[in-house]
């Protein structure tokens, strides 16, 4: 999976924005006119950009491709800091720096049985681009608080994926975790192990997916989000505990989830005690 | 008729650069990372991530956190050692011509010494600049280069195991630079770099816990350039081996002030996270601002500092 | 039903303070400035501008240049002297109850102990703090506070000539604050206070000049609040006594930083320039915290860092 | 004239922008409402402002009250650095925080034989209310490097003052310095003691109008421009070099720009030599 043709793809652009406003509840979408990014990028991968207006703040921001075609890019964001403040004040014709596409996204190219997707938060964005890619379509289970934290449910059905919610209010789908609604979906299928995972949400919904992973014996490719510095390798500051492969003992080195990620299978994955 | 372009070349001990504009340590990765971005080859130099002697695995996550006009880290100096470098990164950087100063630092004086005779085995390899200063590696409770004795003695074993040119990098948490810069010139320097990142600390107030997985960083960027401009003026003014000044360049404003505070050189770090080929810029900055003030080498600009008072 | 107030009140030695929020020295004048624009005598202290025996002069202008996050300045510590300050001062501090802290400085340690003698007298002085630490002001090539043995005299000289809380103000520049906040300890020190501003200097790059008649000045302001929170964490850790935070407060956040940090109090500075209320902000900013937390004193919050790993 | 009055009358206020635009050349002005302020100003005074999207910047800015009446208030400015381009971005109906009225003005209420106004850039807003507050109308002589400099000539002639204007380029008005017009002027007096100087502008020509009070036994109040922090008399940044009355040797100490300023009498000022 680890090509280095992100690397080869990688550029600097400076991203015309085309359209910026409200999709979903508070989520907001932003697309940019950038076609060299925009063409080379695969399902999983993000974009590192420079907020205008971001005072006193010197870093980029990452943010997953949401969707991306032979002009266009955009991404899917909800105000909650204050990158993501100062982002909602962009405005149509701004011009905003952009480097990407950045990472390893997610394997697409071989035969799923059963292509499970889970997200939440921008997750839901962020699988849209791994749902188009899939050769066959399956289920995406989405989490949120509420219904407003619910995204791109008509996207995902416009291209036949079934499309399960869960809300922890119970607002929209299913009340609880969105576990719940997955545990369910797996215990009703003939063999659990046809199931594949792809999911971009919270520390804690990838550790459930995880979990479930190595109990079910199936795979789990999973999105994670980490603090960034340079986006492009050479900081060391988005690093993640990796299982050494052939270790017997435990072992585990650091991978940047900005280059080697941001997608890892659960297998490799060694969570800190506090995830 | 236009002005031939200036000069720009200068010289740290017997290595010359084709301009005084490099990256620094630890924001550059080993060459490869930015290599899709940047035309490394324009850089005065590449000042690549600490190496030790041995494979080191670095700090826990969270590694850094953003603060007023900069950034607080703590990646502990994670890197392959000396061996895993050349294997993995020379090969690299011999097909490119832009200098290589390979950062080095060791947890014993003699370590220093090893890392720096291997390496004087590397043809590749330019010079090496000696950290002494991380604020992440500790001597007891305070780092080694807050210790005059201990900078002494690192500089003067690796002098013993090393032709190449070498440059002590200083702590900047100390209240007489100047005399830390004689002392390494004394003990053998080529040239004196500095600043490193400066000690700070960032609390999360509603969990009440550190920022950092290591509790305490050091802080770079905006923040730390005018505290680097004064360190690197007083240095400049006590040693007679050049001085590379760093600490929050983020345009040729900053990398001028160094240079007109006595800098021969310059090293630019946090920016190159957000913006990649400001390297770049800057070097086409100076180059501007030369031409504008009608000098036509970089070397009138170097010192140029005016203390008649007003 | 509402929840009582959160008890505010903090002690530095024998001074009890109606909350922990301060104003520094040298950022509110003597009172009088501000007195139009803030009800003074809700701060939990005023700390006046350093005064010594003499009237002086302080330095040419420019005294101050704004950088990123911050500003640096060089006063030069201009002021009316003690008797000055009595005179002019006293009679409208006497119509306000806001406890007063004099800082105070001299060329010698004489003369730290003879402004000290005359405060003492002075009832409407309630405490004293010591800056050995400005950076406009020289012993040598460097300042009095980087010298352990100078400041072990200036307090030691200072306590046998006042009943008064004395407060040493801690030099940033050093590399072992630590071990500075314990020399003031062993020599009767009530409290200690730290930072003061970080040596900086900014040139102007097109008449290639110092920006300030200094040459050099101090760095002040958001830019230094990481190194702050480092030195106070580390000198709280090495002390029993109080320890008073500062440097880059802007809001609650910056406050409640230093008392997670272990500071005792806090003092507010170059924030009130651009916003002269910004402490009272501060003080209620606390207290919402207390509250949100459910912490009924402000002292369940001062040192309650949590180091735990993650 | 020193009084505490302005002292009395500071307040820290929220002013909302009525008007910003461009109003002659590259000058802005920039209408608050702000009528506890407004309506307490004396002509010189200033008023210290926080402008909003400065990024890393940390202080207000001092700026001249070009008009104020019961309600409005206005400033007048060029863009020339960090703060005021940033304040070219201010929006009608923001909010700005503004402290004042500060510092001591120009005297206005004495009798004033024959006043004459010089002034360059913003200093032509600045007089303006000197102007409207004099018991009897004069002569202002208005210098520039062109045209585009020269400012606010209607409203001086709509109160009946005589308007001289001199550019550096010669593209309005007299060509070269200011003063070789004032001097002209002054040559031409029966009396030259009559004439009192009310100036603001540049440090040079403030410089020129103390030689020529000097040498010809007449007033001149001039208002200094100095960096300042606080803008209140706090942090002792603003300072101006003042003769001490008693002293016949040059003796001399530092008064506060922003508090016993900006305006001193020429015979007051000590000069800097750069100056
Ligand atoms: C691969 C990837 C893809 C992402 N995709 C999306 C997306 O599609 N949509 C979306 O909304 N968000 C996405 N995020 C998260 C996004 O990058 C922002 O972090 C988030 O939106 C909040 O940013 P903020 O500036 O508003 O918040 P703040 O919390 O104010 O700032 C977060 C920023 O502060 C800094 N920071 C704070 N704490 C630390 C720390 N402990 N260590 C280091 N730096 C710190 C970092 O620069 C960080 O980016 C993604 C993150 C990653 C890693
Ligand atoms: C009493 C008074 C009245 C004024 N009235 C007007 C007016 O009506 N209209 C107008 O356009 N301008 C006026 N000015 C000038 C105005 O305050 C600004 O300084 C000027 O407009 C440029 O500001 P800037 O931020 O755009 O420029 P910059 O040069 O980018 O910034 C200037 C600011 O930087 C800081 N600074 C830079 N150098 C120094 C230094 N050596 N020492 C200290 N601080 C430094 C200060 O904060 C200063 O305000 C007045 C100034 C004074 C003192
Ligand atoms: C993420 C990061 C890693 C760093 N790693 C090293 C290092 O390995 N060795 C070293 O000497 N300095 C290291 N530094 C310090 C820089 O080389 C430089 O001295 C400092 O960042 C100041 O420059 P700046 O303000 O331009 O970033 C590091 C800095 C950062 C931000
Ligand atoms: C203009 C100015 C004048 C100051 N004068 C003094 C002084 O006289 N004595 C002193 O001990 N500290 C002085 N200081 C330092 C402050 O008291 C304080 O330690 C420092 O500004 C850090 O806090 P801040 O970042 O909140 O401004 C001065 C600071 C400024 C900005
Ligand atoms: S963000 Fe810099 S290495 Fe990943
Ligand atoms: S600006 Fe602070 S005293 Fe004048």
């Amino acid at each position: 999976m680890k090509t280095d043709l992100s690397k080869r793809a990688m550029r600097a652009e400076r991203a015309v924005v085309t359209r910026h406003e409200l999709l979903y509840g508070e989520y907001r979408v932003l697309q940019m006119h950038v076609p060299a990014v925009a063409r080379a990028v695969q399902p999983g991968q993000f974009v590192h950009l420079e907020i205008p207006g971001l005072d006193d703040a010197i870093l980029r921001r990452p943010f997953s491709v949401f969707k991306a075609d032979d002009a266009m890019l955009s991404v899917l964001y909800k105000p909650v800091g204050k990158g993501t403040r100062a982002m909602t004040s962009i405005r149509v014709d701004d011009e905003i720096s952009l480097i990407g596409p950045l990472g390893h996204g997610f394997p697409t190219s071989h035969d799923v049985a059963k292509p499970v997707l889970v997200a939440g938060g921008y997750g839901m964005a962020a699988l849209y681009l791994v749902a188009c890619a899939l050769k066959s379509s399956g289920t995406i289970f989405m989490g949120g608080r509420s219904a407003g934290d619910i995204l791109c449910v008509d996207e995902f059905e416009a291209i036949d994926w079934d499309v399960r919610i869960a809300t922890e209010d119970g607002s929209r789908g299913t009340r609880g975790f969105v576990t719940v609604a997955l545990d369910e979906y797996v215990a009703g299928l003939p063999d659990a192990r046809e199931v594949e995972y792809f999911a971009c949400g919270p520390n804690a919904m990838l550790k459930a997916v995880c979990d479930r992973a190595l109990a079910n014996d199936q795979k789990a490719w999973l999105s994670v989000d980490r603090h960034m510095g340079c986006g492009v390798g050479a900081c060391l500051v988005c690093v993640q505990r990796i299982r050494d492969p052939e270790s017997r003992n435990g072992d585990w080195h650091w991978e940047r989830v900005c280059s080697e990620g941001p997608v890892f299978e659960s297998r490799e994955i060694v969570w800190d005690d506090d995830e | 008729m236009s002005e031939p372009a200036p000069d720009l070349r200068v010289k740290l001990g017997a290595l010359e650069l084709s301009n005084p504009v490099m990256v620094a340590s630890g924001t550059f990765g080993y060459g490869p990372e930015y290599a899709n971005l940047v035309d490394i080859d324009r850089l005065g130099a590449l000042v690549v991530k600490g190496i030790r002697m041995q494979p080191t695995t670095g700090n826990s996550t969270p590694r850094a956190v953003e603060v007023a006009s900069g950034m607080i880290n703590a990646i502990g100096l994670p890197g392959p050692g000396v061996e895993g470098f050349i294997e993995t990164y020379i090969p690299f950087l011999e097909t490119h011509t832009v200098p290589v100063i390979v950062n080095i630092w060791g947890c014993t004086i003699e370590e220093y010494g090893e890392v720096a005779a291997r390496l004087d085995q590397v043809d590749r390899v330019d010079a090496l600049e000696l950290n002494v200063s991380c604020p992440n590696i500790k001597q007891g409770s305070t780092m080694f280069g807050t210790h005059p004795e201990m900078v002494e003695q690192v500089v003067r074993h690796v002098r013993e195991r090393t032709r190449k040119t070498i440059i002590p990098k200083l702590a900047p948490n100390v209240a007489d630079v100047p005399r830390f810069a004689q002392i390494c010139e004394g003990a053998g320097a080529d040239a004196i770099s500095l600043i490193n990142s400066v000690p700070a600390m960032a609390i999360d107030i509603e969990t009440r816990r550190p920022m950092l997985a290591n509790t305490t960083g050091g802080l770079t960027g905006p923040a730390i350039h005018p505290i680097a401009v004064k360190q690197v003026w007083e240095a400049a003014g006590a040693v007679s081996i050049p001085v590379i000044g760093m600490g929050g360049i983020v345009s040729a404003k900053e990398a001028i002030e160094f240079m007109i505070a006595g800098a021969t050189a310059v090293a630019v770090g946090t920016a190159n996270f957000s913006d990649p080929t400001v390297s770049l810029d800057v070097i086409d900055g100076i180059a501007e601002y030369l031409s504008r003030h009608g000098m036509r080498s970089v070397n009138e600009l170097i010192g140029s500092i005016d203390l008649r008072k007003g």
